[in-house]
């Protein structure tokens, strides 16, 4: 793998190159945060912000949730890991942002960490891919180690868990949720402003983290993302209360591949599931 | 007293509102445990309606729609299968019984279906007894 | 008044409190420490820097019930939600956290605006204050000097606390703190080393810095007033802010609320629930106009409203300083840094 | 705060029988906002009627939720009801206790508690319900009459006669249909072409009847008033502006194919028309059998063809449409016999189907209404097998109707026209139409042998070769019995028309278990669809006689009219809109929708509904996933308090 600091390089000059050019006029990716191991999400807009970009280990944020900031027709570089590059595939199929108005940095990458643990995220928490799906130009060499665990392992021991127990796990997760809903802010697939959970008609959830509210909440927030979610993690590094909703959406995504053959952000010609469908869908689904 | 489930249907007015109209015309009894819903189309259904449901307190909740290729708008049951399928599987895997959930395609011409599928689930509900998991304590 | 007690022994305290009323401590949890009623003794774990939520949930509930309804025929039936407050400590409060709760009592118990829950609250909780361990680093986060806090500061803690080794030394600082320590009979005397290592940590706290560029809370709202139309700082500074709610609700001195119906079959609670300025519809007004649609009007709403316009209402800078938002920040953004780029705008 | 009035109906005993009314009336009257509670003998009387209007302006009423049967028998009248008292029409909520209660239990405990969960969900429901203004719409005066058999020619002619413009499309290259091919018609016996062509040549001269043979409806659009149609008229090789029907071309084709219309009893040429009687008398080309087609060399037709009309190069081409209403008549198949393969059909020549037969009597058919076999010879007997896959539960449980009658028909003809045997193997015989009992009686005396036993199986004699032997069981004299006969007529069930499912998807109709297409009320509205505007007639929505299709095909031109007849109609409030504060510009709704109603307006980067095109199924307000989709009538939050209401008791 191209080591950070390269990539940080190479990541400046492409920056410097397309805001100069003007082929750009803004380029997400990383910025210097009030410490080393706190680097923020940046918006580079001008030739002097270059100097702010970093790329270290703690970069993990998934610059795509800031794409349908921009007004239409932006012209937008964007700095991509795997599962961002996902994302992005995901927001164009979606029509939120078009192909021709980006420039993708695809990095390739491996061994990111979450800054409030320091734990390397892998295919635990995220889809576990290192190498971006869609991109115009490559900051490093593509990583080819040893095969990535199936972004799935990890459901296994929830999988097997009795119907009960799981229930009573779920209720202790989602109980302590505070509504702070960074969850949705972080996600790159959570556009929607206002969220079904702010609406006052039809009142979906009471505003208070409560019990019921938060299942409704969360549950319904799956079912949005279901087919949608490209398993970046970012829901769950956001959160403040450490709740494993990644847990939850790869699941979900494990169940769409199974039922409906695909996964979300992997082809740019795949159609979103839950709004589309085929006429030979099995009812078998359904029981 | 013996378990009586509180069941909510939710029928499209098309297929299964007039099959279950039809087991009434043909005097075709089954359990008074079902509460339907009458939407226009089974694709009305948003997920948050069933997660709702169970909120409420429903036992089980049995969604009737045309067959696929029937529909009275083409479509929609076909994008409500998928999006069904989805729901029944989150569920799960919030630790809800899948069989709490059920999709039926019933037909206009089906109110012995309609009475089928009703004996059928209310008993499946009785089995699994009262829903006490997404249930808001009152 | 000078107690102490081994700290492998603070569950004794702990029950002994539990006995007199109603007990919050910091208690592990998966994502951090927090402050929760303890009905277990063993739960107290002082082992912690500063805990995830701040205790402003003490006396400003995320959600307090005001009125109780139920729709009948032909009228409404409703009962307000009385409190029945027994006595409360609030155990291990970090010195700015402490701070927090004189700005929070400006907003809920000055004269004219008394809010009779938290003054209720307020009036029956003992606080013990506890001094940051000075003998490790700061976090990098914290900034609470900026606001004239130090890591030691016993003011208005009723007890204060500070670590010495493996023992925990408690001064009473009110006559409020006075009575209650007498009373605790599982406390031992101490030493005149205690008393002086006592003294000498409240000094040495007044050198243990955090990051530190002395804001004069004059400049700093004149600034702010003079860069409201600034929009591009604004922008720039909410680029990437996500519009969460995680800051405020973290914020000892955030204190939002929205007043929200929750009703089933009829019957129902009107509560008062936290509300962030940072969600879009904090602003939404029931005509569907929203003032502040923008993420950068809700940053700029949130910096100015602790740094500017509260020192212009009020004379006090709305925040102690204590990182909880720049820690928890999804996005890394820190108020801190964001008053210092002001003051170069 | 509402004002809801409550109107508990007894249907007579109907729900009173197992519903405690009053208790549910008294019930209903403890219900917050419940003004007044009622209940009464027969809400949907003048009496019941009149109460409700009493009580909307005595008590002040801004709800009304009439407890009675389904809201698909009286929702209707209730609603004009209400609007006649003053009150917005989308204000009434209909709670079926009788469909849905009182008439699938015995029980009154369960039957009153029921009821009264269904009244408490519709009161939640009411009050958030919403006053909608229907949509005025224009409305096109043009009718399309699909299939022109003897359906879809008496509706097109009524129409046309009553000055609308009519679009008569036909997939044949003749109208005419199933009747055309018969020689007499049952129990009157007379001439089906004496009856038939006159009426087919009225189409072809009628000025207001544009006759498009040949031709299939591909797209349909639009709505009640104002559908958008598209036709493909298949392309006929012949240019029919420029043939003058002479026919030359008949004549000189060398090319051979089967004939259709003579049910593949004989050849036909490549360019032909089906019979001498066709309309129109224009010939089309059949490029499967065509020389020209097959090997590239011919044109012997264009050869003879003065008019210079034969066109090899001609396409497939689109006619686009509008028509206020349609009406489908598109009549039946006879069912495939030859996967039952215990009759023969297809495996012994001897085995003929019921339209087969038709043929063989008809003067214009195969063998110039000699009834002969394949072979020529003149049977000496012959056995009529009936209920051929009808009322058999492994095909068709239906019973085909008309079978008993054609098969007597049947037996009369061969009696007159040869000196066979004649056999009736039938179940039961019926005969219950105008004059059909006494037709039956007639034949009794004609010296037909009537079996009362379902033919169970047909063999080839092992002693005479080509002879067969019919295997059934006499149930009156329970007596196992084997008829050998020269010649085997299968009754087949009617089934729908193999494109029925086809159609029904083009025109969102609904069908029942075999495929005929489902009338909206099988009693009150046997010839409306669940789509408005889409009127059925004859035997696609069930099997009937030639009486009964035209009277329904009259029936359906009377409906159709009544559209076509006003230049403005109301459409159902019942559509779907968009928030534009909510809408995420995600334009899920622009996916999903069947019609197209939403699109999106990449200015404002929100979607907007088109009211026009909406049907109002509410997919889009599901799939919409910051709930900005408000599904007029079918709210969000009107369900979700129906579905609180529902769960409260």
């Amino acid at each position: 793998m191209t080591d950070f600091k390269k990539i940080e390089e190479k990541l400046k000059t492409e920056a410097k190159r397309l805001l100069e050019s003007g082929e750009v006029t803004v380029v997400l990716c990383y910025g210097k945060g009030f410490d080393e191991s706190h680097p923020m999400p940046y918006a580079a807009k001008a030739v002097a912000d270059v100097d702010n970009i970093v790329f270290n280990e703690y970069c993990n944020y998934n610059m795509a949730r800031y794409l349908v900031r921009y007004p239409q027709g932006t012209k937008i570089a964007i700095a991509v890991k795997a599962a961002d590059s996902r994302a992005v595939i995901v927001l164009i199929q979606e029509e939120k942002v078009k192909r021709e108005n980006l420039v993708i940095l695809g990095i390739p990458v491996q061994g990111m960490k979450n800054p409030k643990t320091g734990e390397v995220i892998d295919s635990k928490t995220t889809c576990g891919m290192n190498n971006p799906v869609l991109f115009d130009i490559l900051l490093g060499e593509e990583v080819h180690g040893p095969k990535v665990a199936s972004p799935y392992d990890v459901l296994a021991e929830y999988e097997k868990m009795d119907k009960d127990v799981r229930w009573e796990f779920w209720v202790k997760e989602l109980d302590k949720c505070i509504r702070c809903y960074a969850c949705r802010k972080a996600c790159p697939m959570c556009y929607c402003d206002p969220c079904f959970i702010d609406q006052s008609k039809p009142k979906w959830a009471d505003k208070a983290p409560q019990s019921a509210g938060n299942m409704m909440y969360h549950l319904t927030r799956f079912h949005h993302l279901a087919g949608r979610c490209i398993d970046c993690g970012e829901c769950s590094r956001a959160c403040p209360v450490d709740i494993p909703l990644y847990l939850f959406h790869k699941k979900v995504a494990k169940d769409c591949e199974e039922m409906f053959n695909q996964q979300a952000g992997m082809s740019m010609d795949d159609k979103l599931v839950l709004v589309n469908f085929r006429v030979e869908d099995s009812d078998k689904i359904l029981e | 007293m013996s378990f009586e489930p509180r069941i909510l249907g939710i029928a499209c007015n098309w297929c299964t509102y007039t099959g279950a109209d039809l087991a009434g015309t043909t005097r075709l009894h089954y359990p008074q445990n079902v509460r339907v819903v009458r939407v226009m189309c089974s694709s009305r259904i948003n997920p948050s309606f069933i997660f709702r449901a169970f909120q409420l307190g429903a036992d089980g909740v049995l969604v009737g729609g045309c067959h696929p290729g029937d529909c009275h708008y083409n479509t929609g049951n076909l994008y409500a299968r998928r999006r069904l399928a989805t729901t029944k599987k989150i569920l799960e895997f919030a630790g809800l019984e899948p069989g709490r959930l059920r999709v039926e395609w019933i037909s206009a011409s089906e109110g012995n279906k309609f009475a089928e599928v009703v004996e059928a689930f209310t008993t499946q509900i009785k089995n699994l007894g009262p829903q006490t998991k997404l249930k808001i304590p009152q | 008044m000078l107690k102490r007690i081994a700290i492998e022994k603070i569950s004794q305290l702990a029950a002994v409190l539990m006995e007199k009323g109603t007990l919050l401590a910091p208690v592990k949890e998966v994502a951090g420490h927090n402050f929760v009623q303890i009905l277990d003794s063993q739960k107290v774990d002082l082992n912690f820097y500063n805990t995830l939520m701040s205790p402003k949930s003490a006396f400003f509930p995320h959600k307090e019930d005001f009125v109780k309804y139920k729709v009948g025929k032909p009228l409404a039936e409703a009962e307000p939600v009385l409190l029945n407050c027994k006595p409360a400590f609030l155990f291990g409060v970090r010195p700015c956290d402490v701070k927090s709760f004189e700005i929070m009592d400006i907003h809920f118990n000055a004269a004219g605006i008394i809010d009779p829950y938290w003054r209720a609250r307020r009036e029956a909780t003992t606080i013990f204050g506890y001094a940051y361990d000075i003998s490790q680093p700061v976090d990098s986060a914290d900034f609470y000097n900026t606001l004239g806090i130090n890591a030691a500061d016993p003011e208005g803690s009723d007890i204060f606390m500070v670590k010495k080794d493996k023992e925990l030394l408690l001064k009473t600082i009110t006559p409020k703190g006075e009575k209650l320590l007498a009373e605790l009979s599982a406390l031992d005397k101490v030493s005149t080393a205690d008393e002086k290592y006592f003294e000498e940590y409240i000094k040495k706290g007044k050198e243990y810095k955090t990051r530190f560029n002395c804001v004069d809370s004059e400049v700093v709202a004149k600034k702010l007033e003079s860069i409201f139309d600034n929009t591009d700082f604004w922008t720039k500074m909410s680029a990437v802010c996500l519009s969460c709610g995680i800051c405020t609700f973290v914020c000892p001195t955030c204190y939002c609320f929205d007043i929200c119906d929750d009703n089933m079959f009829g019957k129902g609670t009107r509560s008062r629930v936290w509300d962030a300025c940072m969600f879009t519809d904090f602003t939404l007004e029931a005509s569907g106009h929203n003032p502040r649609t923008q993420v950068y009007q809700r940053l700029r709403q949130k910096v100015c409203h602790k740094y500017s316009y509260h020192i212009r209402k009020y004379g006090v800078i709305s925040c102690v300083g204590c990182g909880r938002c720049t820690r928890q920040c999804p996005v890394n953004i820190d108020i801190y840094s964001i008053i210092e780029a002001a003051l170069k705008a | 705060m509402s004002r809801i009035g409550v109107f508990v109906c007894h249907c007579g005993l109907n729900i009173a029988k197992t519903v405690r009314v009053s208790e549910l009336a008294e019930f209903a009257a403890t219900l917050p906002d419940v003004v007044i509670a009622r209940d009464y003998k027969f809400m949907c009387s003048t009496p019941g009627q009149e109460m409700i209007q009493h009580d909307i302006k005595e008590y002040n009423l801004d709800r009304v939720i009439v407890t009675a049967c389904s809201p698909l028998m009286h929702e209707k009248t209730f609603r004009k009801v209400i609007e006649n008292a003053g009150l917005n029409q989308y204000l009434l909520t209909i709670v079926n206790i009788r469909e849905q209660v009182s008439w699938v239990t015995s029980d009154v405990e369960e039957g009153t508690a029921k009821s009264k969960a269904l009244l408490n969900g519709a009161v939640y429901r009411a009050r958030l319900l919403a006053p909608l203004t229907s949509r005025v719409i224009d409305v096109n005066p043009d009718v399309m009459v699909i299939g022109a058999g003897i359906a879809g020619i008496q509706a097109a002619l009524e129409l046309a006669n009553t000055g609308k413009k009519v679009y008569l499309v036909e997939k044949n290259s003749t109208i005419g249909g199933h009747m055309a091919q018969f020689d007499k018609t049952f129990p009157t016996l007379d001439c089906s072409a004496c009856i038939l062509t006159p009426k087919m040549d009225n189409v072809l001269q009628h000025k207001n009847i544009t006759m498009l043979t040949y031709c299939e409806v591909t797209e349909v659009k639009g709505y009640v008033g104002n559908f958008d149609i598209t036709i493909k008229q298949k392309a006929r090789y012949v240019d029919h502006s420029k043939c003058n029907a002479c026919l030359a071309c008949t004549e000189k084709c060398p090319g051979k194919g089967v004939s259709e219309w003579d049910e593949s009893l004989v050849k036909r040429k490549a360019i032909y028309i089906p019979f001498p009687q066709a309309v129109p008398q224009k010939p089309i080309i059949d490029k499967n059998s065509c020389t020209f087609f097959l090997k590239g060399k011919c044109r012997l037709c264009e050869k003879v063809c003065e008019q210079k009309a034969i066109d090899f190069e001609q396409q497939d081409t689109f006619i686009d449409v509008k028509v206020g209403a349609i009406i489908v008549a598109i009549g039946f198949d006879l069912m495939d016999t030859k996967p039952l393969v215990q009759y023969g059909y297809g495996k012994y020549p001897g085995v003929y189907n019921s339209l087969e037969v038709e043929r063989l009597f008809n003067s214009a058919g195969p063998t110039a209404g000699k009834v002969t076999l394949r072979d020529g010879k003149e049977p000496k007997s012959i056995a009529i097998l009936h209920c051929i896959g009808s009322r058999d539960k492994n095909y068709s449980e239906h019973c085909s109707r008309v079978c008993c009658m054609y098969s007597l028909k049947f037996a009369h003809l061969f009696k007159e026209k040869t000196s066979a045997d004649v056999y009736q193997l039938y179940i039961d015989m019926r005969a219950a139409g105008k004059g059909y009992e006494e037709f039956y009686n007639r034949l009794s005396e004609e010296n037909v042998k009537f079996i009362r036993g379902k033919g169970a199986r047909v063999t080839e004699s092992t002693e005479e070769p080509g002879r067969l032997i019919v295997e059934a069981e006499d149930t009156i004299t329970s007596k196992f019995m084997k008829i050998p006969v020269d010649m085997v007529v299968l009754s087949p069930a009617i089934v729908p028309r193999a494109e029925s499912r086809d159609i029904a998807r083009l025109l969102n109709l609904s069908t029942d278990k075999q495929g005929f297409f489902m009338e909206r009320h099988p009693k009150l509205a046997p010839l409306s669809t669940m789509s408005e505007g889409i009127f059925i007639a004859g035997v696609c929505q069930g099997p009937k006689d030639i009486p009964d299709t035209v009277a329904q095909a009259l029936g359906a031109a009377a409906e159709a009219l009544t559209i076509v007849v006003n230049d403005k109609m109301e459409l159902e409030a019942t559509t779907a809109m968009v928030n534009p504060a909510s809408c995420c510009g995600c334009q899920n709704c622009v996916r999903v929708c069947p019609y197209g109603a939403p699109a999106f307006n990449y200015e404002k980067r929100v979607s907007e509904i088109n009211e026009a095109l909406c049907k109002g199924c509410g997919l889009c307000a599901s799939v919409c996933p910051s709930s900005a989709i408000i599904a007029r009538h079918f709210t969000n939050d009107q369900i979700l308090a129906e579905m609180e209401g529902l769960m409260e008791f």
